[in-house]
């Protein structure tokens, strides 16, 4: 993410700073939890994918939770509500052991069962190829039997797709990871668009947003085409469509993507990652 | 009850080349890193592994050439990015890849401790999962509402492999009151056939016996328990050690090549006569302690 | 996290005539019998209930006459003999009764835990559980082996009740380290739509907190969270108080005759306004607290 | 069991006084235990019911242990190997609570899956009603929808005669209990007879052994009717006849059960049960 500029926990912007785009998309997520909605948030690795699975995710849920999403919850890794006022300042294993949350469930099965049965409102996905019509691809770049690359496998994405209902994805924009077609499907999203997911027996959901550095798109209701809903401020048509290898909806007009309020950006950098632990790249 | 305490060696050695095996741990916590290292220094082959998410224990065993096909939900190195030599091996295809989503594997993991031959699930419908494998994920119709559903087979393997925390001579694991969970490995043991367990820690039976609702695997499902400290190593225990950051980045570091990782193996796993030839050799528990977390008090391990 | 401590009035509210309950505890233990008191007290019937182990609070519906339909694995007063309301209320042709065995009551709650409309079993081929009830069990074939299968019905309810040990006022609700187990509870309460718990105490969320594994149900599934201490009286809360022999054989005695039960019933429950005053009326704290445990160290309850 | 006399713990017989039915019979299950045994015993009820399906079962089971199967293991209630050592002296919660055992799992699916895994090798039932072929019936006598009597419903018992090996029937003989056809199958045991338990697809097994207060009883292995396999010393082949409502199998000879060694009812009396809880009805 090219403009957005890293900075050090001595340096984090003061709240007169123009945003960064990890706050801007951050923002613009936190709008999107509703009071009391329960939201998966994977574990993530390192770099820039941490940021994307999680840094943008827990930063963004802990925002509505602050503004107007106060019972909004999120299940992390083996945590069920963990407590987002107090972060782990490291990703050492002692350090999630330690991190105080409601629950803990001893069994994986039980996370799994709470997304079988709908338990959950909101997840967040990052992927290496993402199509028009949403599916994920995070197993295999080419032929699935002998890849070009081979990713890391399956994880509970599908079940995000399958059984969550307001899946969001981020990812930054990149031709290579938004293609016409995912070489594997994981996740199933709007499959091969129009009513081809609730036919293929899935119940509907599907991904409803994708959260990038240049643009926020969304679907297109009947064709479930890939929309842009809005670019960032700075950004323009060309840039985003130069970034995709599929022709999304291009509606006749585009709004401006909404910038963080002073309240935002505030609570972003002085309460919730003051030390520029979940945004810092 | 029966006393099953042995060492690494006997408790590996009806494990051969071909096997099926399941290994436990998730990610950077628990894996049975010591005992792959002794399956690697006897040179088996040809394994079958089934996996919750893999990390060490399984790009160990693809650095060896030791895997023939792989079932799970991830492998990597979570923090650490991509498993390396498990990629080279499945770029290659060395290794015959089956994946699964983690209700796919847990009701495969299920079906096994059930006694049954598959549970359903509807997570898989329209997936290249499930489009890749009609051997192991079936599609049928429910009995009581005919919505389309998918069977998928249960997890069946020759053996069973989890590293725990403290446990007693008769196979009984206990687990810490606060530790982290994520827990697959009461599941997987639970599906095996021939457990085997490696713990931190032998403690007296008469301690487990005062606290039996910690104990996650019984005793009556094992088949050998071995005292293995540090065996992790260099990944973490939770509430006992962190995992171990040089030991891993000079892991990732030396498996950019497959000479490399070959070399690792061959001075961290073929050329260690034992366990404790190892933890010698990774500089001693004097070395290995400064990896250990503060206690909880809660806890009593 | 949502405030969701209410009193047990307004917790029980939503719960009306006609309703389809999942009743938590197993044998004399955490049976929520002050919440069915309060159901009794105000009248409610026609009720479904599915149960675990059942005992006093079935029981006391069916002296009530507040049962139309039970599914369970149990009803009996365990180590008291059987449950005499119960039974005079099925013998009369008063109860549609569905008997399930353990694993099939467990297949069908697990099934509603994971959403789906049924899961497999193969217990009861033969049997006359299956053939008197081929609406919720159905005979299929396994998609893998062909093998005879029975396909048993999720356990949905409208609502599940059950009495637990701590919990917070945003409704987690943790167990004792060192307690009986037979936890159908936790299944129980997954598996539900609209969860109401009762507990013993409420703590500080701060101490929830700080053993989060504890938690058996987690306040996300739990509707409303209620106070009441001896909530499961006359029947025990293990690692907290035992059963009350005295009540429990005195209830009994009563129980020869409808008309018995019918005035214990106007005693205990419709008379009584509040749980605090079935308190006093039982003799008060002073005398509840006779029926307490010694603490277990390990415990921090 | 009339001629049962029932002992206080003052005056609990000396290891010279003839054994008691409930010794005898304990003695003849201890034998069936084999090393590395893992029985299912219930949690039973009050009185005669709880000594014969506790109090005899778990009595046997230490007496193996102690003898010639010590890694013979059960599951009682939700304790698995509990500490048959220092069995509880009374009923009250409490003290199963504080009952030391290797394991006590938190969810009671775990013995159910147990059990359908087939991990299980002996268990033992008693039944309100047990027919010629082994079908045991604890649910209802009469009518199932409007029943004569209704009874407890099911527990486990079903999975105990579909996945144990060599489940064992603890009942008292007595002409309403043994009946031609029970009136609802509980448990499926060797059903109508010959083939028909595996035809109705379950797997080689069913009741192994059925014993009384009066005689020890098996099955045919090709018809699967009831067999007498010996008579309680003192006991004639008429009064086991008159005890049950249909015509068993009558082998041409029928050996005495035999008596309890003086080791095995020192042992019974002395150390596994010596204030007479588990035995004492």
């Amino acid at each position: 993410m090219s403009e957005n500029k890293i900075v050090s926990a001595a340096d984090a912007p003061g709240s007169t700073a123009p945003a960064t785009t990890n706050e801007l998309v951050t923002a613009v997520i936190a709008r999107e939890i509703r009071d009391g909605d329960l939201a998966f948030v994977g574990v993530g690795t390192n770099g820039r994918a941490f940021t994307l699975a999680v840094g943008i995710p827990l930063t963004a849920v802990r925002l509505a939770q602050m503004l107007h999403a106060p019972s909004a919850a999120v299940y992390w890794g083996n945590l069920l509500e963990p407590d987002l006022s107090s972060v782990p300042a490291d990703l050492k294993q002692d350090s999630f052991t330690r991190w105080q949350a409601a629950a803990s469930p001893s069994d994986t099965g039980v996370k799994c069962d709470m997304l079988a049965r709908r338990a959950f409102d909101v997840c967040f996905d990052s992927a290496a190829q993402v199509d028009r019509f949403g599916n994920l691809n995070i197993t295999a770049i080419g032929d699935y039997r002998k890849p070009k690359v081979r990713l890391v496998g399956c994880l509970a994405q599908p079940e995000h797709f399958a059984f969550v209902p307001r899946p969001i994805v981020v990812v930054d924009l990149d031709r290579r990871v938004f293609v016409e077609k995912v070489d594997f499907i994981t996740s199933v999203g709007h499959l091969h668009g129009g009513r081809s997911r609730e036919e293929a027996g899935l119940q509907p959901g599907g991904p409803h947003l994708v959260v990038t550095d240049k643009a926020i798109l969304d679907f297109e209701p009947e064709s479930k085409l890939m929309r842009i809903r809005s670019l960032h401020p700075g950004v323009t048509l060309e840039e985003v469509l130069d970034r995709l290898s599929f022709r999304p909806v291009v509606p006749d007009s585009i709004p401006t993507t909404p910038l963080p309020t002073e309240r935002e950006l505030d609570l972003i950098r002085r309460v919730i990652d003051p030390n520029r632990v979940l945004l810092r790249v | 009850m029966k006393e099953k305490l042995v060492s690494l060696e006997d408790a590996l050695a009806p494990v051969t080349s071909g096997s099926t095996i399941a290994i436990g741990g998730s990610l950077l916590r628990r894996q049975p890193n010591a005992a792959i290292r002794s399956l690697i220094r006897r040179g088996v082959t040809d394994l079958t592994v089934q996996t919750w998410a893999a990390t060490t224990a399984t790009d160990m065993l693809a650095a060896a050439g030791a895997l023939r096909r792989y079932e799970g939900i991830y492998t990597g190195m979570f923090s650490y990015g991509l498993a390396p030599n498990f990629r080279r091996a499945v770029e290659s295809g060395a290794i015959e890849v089956r994946d699964f989503s983690e209700t796919a594997m847990v009701a495969r993991f299920r079906a096994a401790t059930q006694g049954l031959a598959f549970l359903p699930i509807k997570t898989l419908l329209g997936s290249d999962i499930a489009d890749k494998n009609p051997e192991q994920i079936r599609p049928f119709s429910c009995p009581f509402t005919g919505e389309k559903l998918q069977a998928v087979a249960a997890a069946t393997s020759d053996f069973t492999i989890v590293h725990g925390y403290v446990g007693d001579k008769y196979g009984n694991v206990q687990w810490p009151i606060v530790r982290d969970s994520d827990d697959i490995d009461q599941m997987i043991a639970s599906a095996g056939k021939r457990v085997i367990v490696t713990v931190e820690k032998i403690i007296p039976h008469e301690e487990i016996k005062k606290r039996p609702t910690l104990t996650y695997i019984p005793g009556n499902w094992v088949e050998a328990i071995v005292e293995v400290p540090y065996g992790a190593h260099p990944v973490s225990v939770d509430a006992m050690y962190d995992e171990d950051d040089a030991h891993l980045t000079d892991y990732l570091e030396r498996s950019r090549s497959a000479a490399g990782a070959a070399a690792y193996l061959d001075e961290y796993a073929r050329a260690i006569p034992s366990h404790s030839a190892y933890i010698a050799k990774v500089g001693g528990l004097s070395a290995l302690n400064r990896l250990d977390v503060q206690p909880n008090e809660l806890n009593h391990v």
